[in-house]
């Protein structure tokens, strides 16, 4: 069957992908939805060693749940910010924000 | 004879691995077949319901409705399938092609994976998965995103208008409906949908939580986007809403998983609050119990029919007003009472149908109690009265001003 | 070649697709939905991992409410004038570069690492997730604080959001 | 069991009831003194059940077996100090008398402060109140600190459960302690009068020379024998042989004799023996209750509970008849006390001097029984003497009070405490009188019938038995006096016609203040009964010697019996019925505005007397002024201003000049420029540096992780 590396390879996959995103990316948003890709990798992580190692005990799940929430609020209060922020500047991309800058 | 459905089963398993296949291909290959089966029992439903629907909108609004095509007009959907498929697909320049056509499908999809999870009759159960009403929740948000899709791919701002319109309403009225859930969910002690059916032995959920299953109703009668709250497609505001620019059998599938999700919510009520398939014999002969689950789901789906053809179109606002000021609040104040309550009961222990009726009278009171709460509160936009115009003014009055 | 394996397989190119066409494509909202796309193989992946619970989570958190979240503020930030200038800003080859390492490291890692090498035991039979993930949540004695912590979170984040939306 | 919890219980409600008055009902003054009273009566409840449970367990089982119990307090080196409470018989009887006195007094405050009056016209909190004008006419006025009193007397009635029922001398030193406390608390509670903030700092002092050297007695105890318990110690033959058998080194004193004269000490400050008596006549600045209780039923009568307590240990070592250094110490200035305090109080003209002197003769009386190893007999006068002063000082309070009716009605200002301002109250206020006259019989030890005769004839019959002429005669001569003096006070105030208007317009107090003058009388009267001794003719085993037998179950050794003797028994009878016929003549009616007669008889010894042999001018020479003359002149003109000043002056200036040299020449030229220069320098470099913030995220993010793998890349290829 499917072995515990093969999981995390996928995951480390997907985490990269994301990190290239949120390196990489202009917009705000998008650079938002990579941090989503990393942390929805970060899960596979932790549910995949739950599986592989103590399926007995849920610990992985719990993390995963606190994850979750984490990343609900993440992107909540990192979506109001973007939306203030296109109410004042009318610009979501990242490097181009310069108000505090010399 | 008792246990049709699965002596067939049996028969056709025993069947195809007698002609060679492993036991997991014949696995597979029923499981499809089963799903096939719900999903052409899905369109023979629809069809039908389209007929019952527009029978009872013509009489409710004093018309005959349908009545050419065939005896009282029951092939009138046949004509009008006919119809859609033989129309041209439109797709308007500028949009966004992949979103535009797969936006259909999901909307379709979206509702009828809610029914791999139902189960008809004891043992009569297309996947009896442990998480079955959140499973039922996350397919639901995927009707969301269909609309979301199709409003924003269809390069139109009355569709735009209309998707972000009814996305805000759906998501809004997605938690109500969620916490009704819950309630279920708690009495049974299980999110598995037939060991919620079997808690409602011989006391349904409707007596034993009103309130849930009155607020279940209403948003899941938001969620379907019909009156009282068709906003999405309030025609004198925006074209048709979000499949305003969807034509032929995209338009149809729009069309289509409307009413199978009106449908569909009949039977989310039946199997939450209405003892799903259970009544008398069910539990012996599981075709009575497929008989009930229906029975019982149409007389919902009526009940909702009847709701959206009297009531009219609320606006906006008082439509977000009622959900955030008083379904969601009141529908937390009764999660919680119903838990404590439940609690406290299981300690005490009564006989069953003692505790249904605290159960029942605690509710009552606590609708009651809000009711005359939010009565008492002011509405925070102050409504204003034009005075009734003269539609036609007559001479006499028009000498007496002159 | 079982279908479990069939299915890993299909599931993680889906995803890893979908996963670079999100950080590439240059329409927001088609990233958005290839987003959803890779979120729902990830979901695929849990009940791969018979973690069902789990998955139906993902579907219901990410798809139903901050996928839609997105797609509504994608819309609520466009500008009309905007163009689909280059997604990308000026450092994106290091950035593709450094990605790429860590990928191949933590592939190699993991790869050449034995303890990795294992296959799944078996899930004893009367093993009920849901409710044993919840007493566990809630006992005292386990993680009722980091569960509380993230109800505290949550709240903070709900009213914060308002707070930063508001249209003074 | 549930006796050992109870008697925890016993000091807390008074103590709840002093934070609730204090923290939360200060404004309500009914509500503060119900919470009081209610406090009180909880205790007196607890108490009495305690007291009747010891008393069916009989004094031999709870002997051995005291209720009570101790917990770990705080660890010292190896084992746990530890704290408790226990009740032997002679606990429980004080236990009684103590609650029973406590609520009465509290019950008798009420009347006392006026509670149900309207709020003064100009009372000033601090300041005893000056009566209102109610529809035309002057009434007392309610007093302005009432609550505080309330809570006060909680606090105090706390300290005394916590004294009384504790089982080790370290909690007996906390409660004595907090009694000081609200003695201070209390003797100032007027505080507006100079002469009660004075009469309180003098008590607060002198009391506490006597606590220090118990404080020492108790340390060099624990020193010696490492616990503070009394069981452990006092019922521990080799204990006290231990410490009987090593010497102090201090005046070839044992051991157990320097800790019994240390703790002595203690109980000579509290219970006010002859060199530390002069702060209880101040005490009487403090409202009447307060004298009453404080100085007169409990608080005073703690040091000789504590006295009687350590017998054991002050008789250890002690062959029969012969007796302990510090008993010899403790008989002398007991005896001397009791006679020294009479005479004072026979030529005092204020009521409650009169009783305060009497009170620390009485005291002395049992210190001497305690000394010339009465025991039984201390703890019988001790109760006895509790009931009838307490009796005897409500009454002049009641009296006073009555009093200030009249003064208020009459409205010319006289001391109403003057006794040569009464007379003739016996019609105005009879159940003041009747009561009063009762405790004075008992005071004065009128035969058969009173209880003080029993408690005092006891103490003759022991210092008789056990050849103590010395002290026999001394207590004889005292006794005399106390007749007399308390002959005269009755005479005075009670007989006769009234010597001013104010006394013919006095009238009876409020059933608060009368009641407890009658539940008081009746125990002054009756509960001498308790202890008539088995060989007493005619009425001797009557009633069996109950209280004797009860009390020395809490000794570990029994007392040798003692043969009847008519000897004492005359001598008692003489003294009482001589000295107080000799009063009522002299005294019987006295004219208003009469000179005390026996003025002109003793001449200067009375101007002595009256002066109490100018002890407090004494100690006012002596230790006072030299005092001050050490702070005033000494130390702060000669050695503070001059030597100390002049030092820290001259260092400053030296200081200065270093100061100012190391500034210019150091600090400006060499150290500002260096700082300066860094300043610069950094400016300049950010200058340089600044382009790096580029202020994108991004790159900041994208640099770091470059370092991280980088790192990580190294070490993992090491």
């Amino acid at each position: 069957m499917i072995p515990l590396s093969w999981y995390l390879i996928f995951a480390a996959a997907l985490f990269s992908i994301g990190l290239y995103g949120v390196l990489a990316r202009k917009n705000i948003i998008a650079i938002l939805m990579s941090i989503e890709l990393m942390l929805t990798a970060i899960n596979i992580n932790f549910i995949a060693f739950w599986r592989y190692s103590l399926p007995g005990q849920m610990a992985g799940q719990v993390f995963a749940v606190i994850v979750f929430a984490v990343s609900a609020s993440e992107v909540a209060v990192g979506l109001a910010l973007v939306i203030s922020l296109f109410r004042r500047v009318k610009l979501i991309a990242a490097d181009e924000i310069n108000l505090l800058k010399w | 004879m008792a246990d049709l459905i699965n002596v067939i089963e049996s028969w056709l398993y025993n069947l195809i691995v007698g002609w060679g296949a492993s036991q997991g291909l014949a696995q597979f290959i029923l499981q499809v077949l089963g799903s096939v089966l719900v999903v052409i029992l899905c369109f023979v439903i629809v069809i039908a319901l389209i007929w019952v629907e527009r029978k009872l909108a013509g009489r409710i609004q004093d018309r005959f409705g349908p009545n050419r095509a065939g005896p009282y007009g029951i092939f009138q959907s046949f004509a009008d399938i006919i119809k859609i498929f033989t129309k041209e697909y439109v797709t308007p320049t500028g949009a966004d092609k992949g979103l535009f056509n797969i936006a259909p499908v999901l909307a379709m999809a979206s509702v009828l994976a809610i029914w791999a999870v139902f189960p008809f009759a004891i043992n009569v159960i297309g996947a009896d998965i442990s998480v079955g009403v959140l499973y039922i929740v996350a397919i639901g948000s995927f009707g969301i995103l269909a609309i979301l899709m199709a409003g924003w791919s269809s390069n139109n701002r009355f569709a735009l208008l209309g998707a972000s319109r009814s996305v805000a309403m759906l998501i809004s009225y997605e938690i109500p409906m969620v916490i009704s859930l819950l309630i279920p969910v708690l009495l049974a002690k299980s999110m598995n949908l037939s060991a919620i059916i079997d808690a409602q032995r011989p006391w349904w959920f409707l007596i034993v939580a009103p309130i849930a299953a009155l607020f279940f109703l209403i948003s899941s009668m938001a969620e379907i986007g019909k009156a009282p709250f068709d906003l999405l497609e309030a025609e004198s505001e925006l074209v048709a809403g979000y499949h305003t620019e969807y034509s032929g059998m995209k338009f149809g599938m729009f069309y289509v998983a409307e009413f199978l999700h009106q449908y569909t919510v009949g039977a989310l009520m039946t199997i939450f609050f209405l003892g799903g398939w259970s009544g008398p014999l069910a539990a012996t002969w599981p075709i009575l119990g497929v008989i009930y689950f229906f029975t019982k789901t149409f007389i919902v789906y009526l009940m909702i029919s009847w709701i959206r053809l009297s009531l009219p179109r609320i606006r906006i606002d008082e439509m977000l007003n009622l959900n955030w000021k008083f379904l969601i609040p009141v529908s937390f104040l009764n999660l919680i009472m119903v838990a404590v309550a439940d609690r406290v009961l299981m300690e005490l222990d009564p006989a069953r149908w003692i505790y249904v009726g605290v159960m029942f009278v605690l509710s009552m009171a606590l609708l009651l109690t809000s009711l005359f709460v939010a009565g008492k509160t002011k509405p925070a936009v102050e409504r204003v009265e034009f005075p009734p115009r003269a539609v036609a003014v007559s001479p006499q009055s028009d000498r007496s001003k002159s | 070649m079982s279908l479990g394996l069939f299915i890993f397989f299909l599931m993680v190119v889906v995803t890893v697709v979908a996963a670079v066409a999100v950080v590439t494509s240059q329409n927001l909202v088609n990233a958005a939905m290839w987003l959803m796309v890779a979120l729902f193989g990830a979901a695929i992946a849990f009940v791969l991992l018979q973690a069902t619970y789990i998955a139906v989570i993902q579907v219901l958190v990410y798809i139903g409410a901050i996928a839609v979240l997105i797609v509504y503020t994608i819309m609520l930030t466009r500008n009309p004038d905007e163009k689909y200038g280059p997604g990308v800003n000026k450092q994106w080859p290091i950035a593709a570069a450094l990605s790429l390492v860590l990928f191949l490291g933590l592939a190699y890692f993991y790869y050449t690492l034995p303890q990795t090498d294992v296959l799944a035991p078996a899930l004893s039979g009367d093993l009920n997730a849901i409710s044993q993930l919840g007493a566990l949540l809630v006992s005292p004695n386990a993680y009722v604080l980091p569960f509380e912590l993230a109800s505290i979170l949550l709240l903070a984040a709900l009213i914060g959001s308002i707070v930063v939306a508001w249209r003074k | 069991m549930a006796m050992d919890t109870l008697v925890w219980l016993l000091p807390l409600p008074p103590l709840l009831a002093f934070f609730l008055i204090i923290l939360f009902t200060y404004p309500k003054k009914g509500l503060s003194h119900s919470i009081s009273i209610g406090a009180a009566l909880l205790s007196w409840l607890g108490s009495m059940v305690v007291f009747f449970n010891a008393v069916r367990k009989g004094a031999e089982g709870l002997g051995e077996h005291p209720f009570g119990s101790a917990v770990n307090w705080l660890p010292v080196g190896k084992g746990w100090f530890q704290i408790g409470v226990t009740v032997d018989p002679l606990t429980a009887v004080v236990l009684f008398f103590v609650s029973i006195t406590i609520l009465m007094i509290t019950l008798y405050s009420v009347g006392y402060h006026n509670f149900g009056q309207p709020a003064g016209d100009h009372d000033r909190p601090g300041l005893p109140p000056e009566g209102a004008t109610q529809d035309g006419h002057r009434v007392p006025s309610i007093e302005p600190l009432y609550s505080r009193f309330f809570g006060f007397i909680s606090l105090f009635a706390f300290g005394m459960y916590t004294l009384v029922v504790s089982d080790n001398l370290l909690t007996l030193f906390v409660g004595w302690e907090i009694m000081g406390l609200c003695s201070y608390l209390l003797i100032g509670f007027w505080y507006g009068k100079l002469s009660a903030r004075a009469a309180m700092i003098k008590a607060f002092l002198v009391t506490r020379i006597g606590d220090v050297f118990m404080l020492l007695g108790i340390a060099f105890l624990y020193s010696a024998t490492g616990t503070l318990n009394f069981r452990e110690i006092f019922f521990n033959e080799e204990v006290l042989h231990q410490l009987t058998t090593t010497p102090a080194g201090f005046l070839g004193l044992s051991s157990a004799g320097l800790i019994g004269i240390l703790l002595f000490i203690g109980t000579v400050g509290k219970s006010a023996q002859f060199p530390l008596h002069v702060w209880l006549p101040d005490a009487m600045e403090g409202p009447t209750p307060v004298s009453a209780m404080i100085h007169a039923a409990t608080m005073v009568s703690a040091g000789v509970y504590m006295a009687i307590r350590i017998f054991p240990l002050l008789s250890a070592g002690a062959e029969h008849g012969a007796l302990t250094s510090p008993m010899v110490v403790i008989a002398i200035i007991g005896s001397f006390t009791a006679l020294f305090a009479a005479t004072i109080s026979v030529a005092q003209r204020d009521i409650k001097r009169v009783l305060a002197y009497s009170t620390i003769s009485q005291l002395g009386y049992m210190v001497a029984a305690v000394g010339i190893g009465a025991y039984v007999a201390a703890a019988f006068h001790l109760i006895t003497h509790a009931f009838f002063k307490a009796l005897l000082f409500l009454g002049s309070g009641s009296v006073i009070h009555g009093m200030e009716h009249g003064v208020y009605h009459t409205g010319d200002h006289l001391d109403a405490q003057d006794m040569f301002n009464m007379g003739g109250l016996r019609s105005k206020m009879p159940v003041t009188f009747w009561t009063f006259l009762i405790g004075g019989l008992a005071l004065s030890g009128f035969p058969i019938v009173t209880a003080g005769f029993w408690s005092k004839d006891e103490i003759f019959a022991d210092a008789f038995a056990h050849g103590h002429l010395a002290v026999f005669i001394t207590l004889a001569l005292a006794a005399l006096l106390t007749a007399f003096y308390t002959m005269r006070q009755i005479s005075l105030t009670f007989l006769g016609g009234s010597r001013t208007k104010a006394a013919d317009h006095a009238h009876e107090t409020p059933w608060t203040m009368t009641l407890p003058l009658v539940v008081l009388s009746v125990f002054a009267i009756s509960f001498g009964w308790l202890g008539i001794p088995e060989h007493f003719p005619l009425l001797g085993g009557i009633i069996p010697n109950w209280l004797g037998d009860f009390i020395a179950g809490s000794l570990p050794h029994s007392l040798v019996e003692i043969e009847f003797n008519w000897i004492p028994l005359a001598t008692s009878l003489t003294v009482a019925l001589g000295g107080l016929t000799l009063g009522w003549l002299i005294y019987r009616d006295l004219p208003q505005g009469a000179e005390d007669p026996i003025k002109k008889w003793l001449g200067p010894v009375y101007t002595l007397l009256e002066n109490k042999y100018y002890f407090d001018e004494f100690y006012d020479r002596v230790f006072v002024k030299p005092a001050t003359w050490l702070a005033e002149t000494f130390t702060y003109k000669w050695l503070d201003r001059t030597v100390i000043d002049g030092f820290l002056h001259s260092v400053a200036r030296a200081a200065q000049a270093i100061g100012s040299f190391l500034r210019n020449k150091i600090d400006l030229p060499i150290i500002n420029g260096f700082g300066d220069a860094v300043g610069e320098l950094t400016a300049k470099a950010g200058e340089r540096l600044r382009f790096i913030q580029t202020g994108k995220v991004q790159q900041y993010m994208l640099i770091a992780l470059v370092v991280a793998f980088g790192t990580l890349f190294y070490f993992l290829t090491q």
